[in-house]
């Protein structure tokens, strides 16, 4: 099972803040993960949403994997 | 030296403290940003800081390592709130020391352009329309580009 | 608000007191400026500031109300000792307040820039050396020259 | 009789912070006062001291008369 967050607006609009979930077969990278929930949560196919895999932001689609911890960021707002 | 927590801080005690620390540096300059008691959207009644734990304390202490090396700083401090609060409450606190007054300005500014873009955190405002998300301003933007 | 006294000040209560004054404006940046523990000249014991009375307020009042004007700020503070001080001590502290922190940081640049060169004040340093008249460094000359 | 008074380093090498001087009929304005002071102390003739008259720095050779607090002010260093 990946563990999937959500933050800030997402927050909203998903309609929770954190869910665990079985990966298709064919989820292999960041990429394929958000089609795959894009589906259901169009706002998350927005390219200003970056995906970060266990806490971390890498260039490209990194793979993922069950066990991973997916992040899903709205552009921050720090300070 | 970093801290990211949902009490409330005192800025004024936070210099004094870092002052202390780094005594006979020659220059301090501070940035504190207060929860503000207007927006857009009119007056403001609240404001909760989403983040993102495993990551925030990270991108921070990067953030903060890099302007050490890059502006040569004698000493350094963030400290960033999260959580709920009010209008006039600090959210976030920088310092920098330097040698020279230059270094410690330039090393606070690029600090604060750097957390506005890309320290995770998420802004929700409660105001008389409801709550509503902010995100960095177009201005944070450009004022992050200056630093490639 | 502007003072200049003889006697030591602490610039964490001027930065708690400035912005429970301005609680609600956004951004404040502040400059300490502290007597350096060393110099050119080694070790450094002690710094005394010559200053001109009748002069000193009336400049700083001047520079004060540009960088209010100038920068369109909510609030500002300047604080200058002058007289005998020891190393660590706090020489200056200036804090602005603005609705977005450009302004803000701009402001106490460019006051800190105009304070170095124009304010009335001398510096002597007592070292192991002796003592030594300290002037304005040519970066403080090519700072002040950037505003016009 | 007009004060005068030396700050900084002046202090040191004139050898006083003020003194009060009856000025001669031909000092009239900073230049001539200048002038007059400088063979004694040629330290004033420097173009980096500049000249306040009452607590006022004015461009070109301001007037000077008895009566007036003229101060002899180096290179300044605030902050």
């Amino acid at each position: 099972m990946a563990r999937l967050l959500f933050f800030g607006r997402l927050r909203d609009s998903v309609g929770t803040e954190a869910l665990t979930a079985s990966l298709p077969d064919h989820v292999r990278d960041t990429g394929t993960l958000r089609a795959w929930l894009g589906s259901d949560h169009p706002e998350l196919l927005d390219s200003s949403i970056r995906i970060a895999v266990n806490a971390e932001l890498a260039p490209g689609n990194p793979r993922v994997a069950d066990d991973d911890e997916i992040a899903f960021l709205p552009p921050m707002s720090g300070g | 030296m970093i801290r990211v927590e949902a009490q409330p801080f005192d800025p004024g005690a936070e210099l004094a403290a870092f002052a202390a620390r780094v005594a006979e540096v020659g220059a301090i300059v501070s940035f504190t940003g207060l929860v503000r008691g207007r927006s857009g959207g009119g007056e403001v009644s609240g404001l909760e800081l989403d983040h993102y734990p495993a990551f925030t304390e990270k991108t921070i202490a990067g953030i903060g390592a890099e302007a050490e090396a890059r502006f040569g700083l004698a000493g350094l401090i963030i400290v960033h709130r999260h959580g709920a609060m009010a209008p006039g409450e600090p959210i976030v606190f920088v310092a920098a020391a330097a040698e020279h007054r230059r270094a410690a300005f330039e090393a606070v500014d690029y600090m604060m352009d750097r957390l506005k873009t890309e320290a995770p955190f998420w802004k929700r405002e409660q105001g008389p329309g409801g709550d509503r998300w902010i995100e960095a301003r177009p201005a944070d933007l450009e004022d992050r580009a200056r630093w490639g």
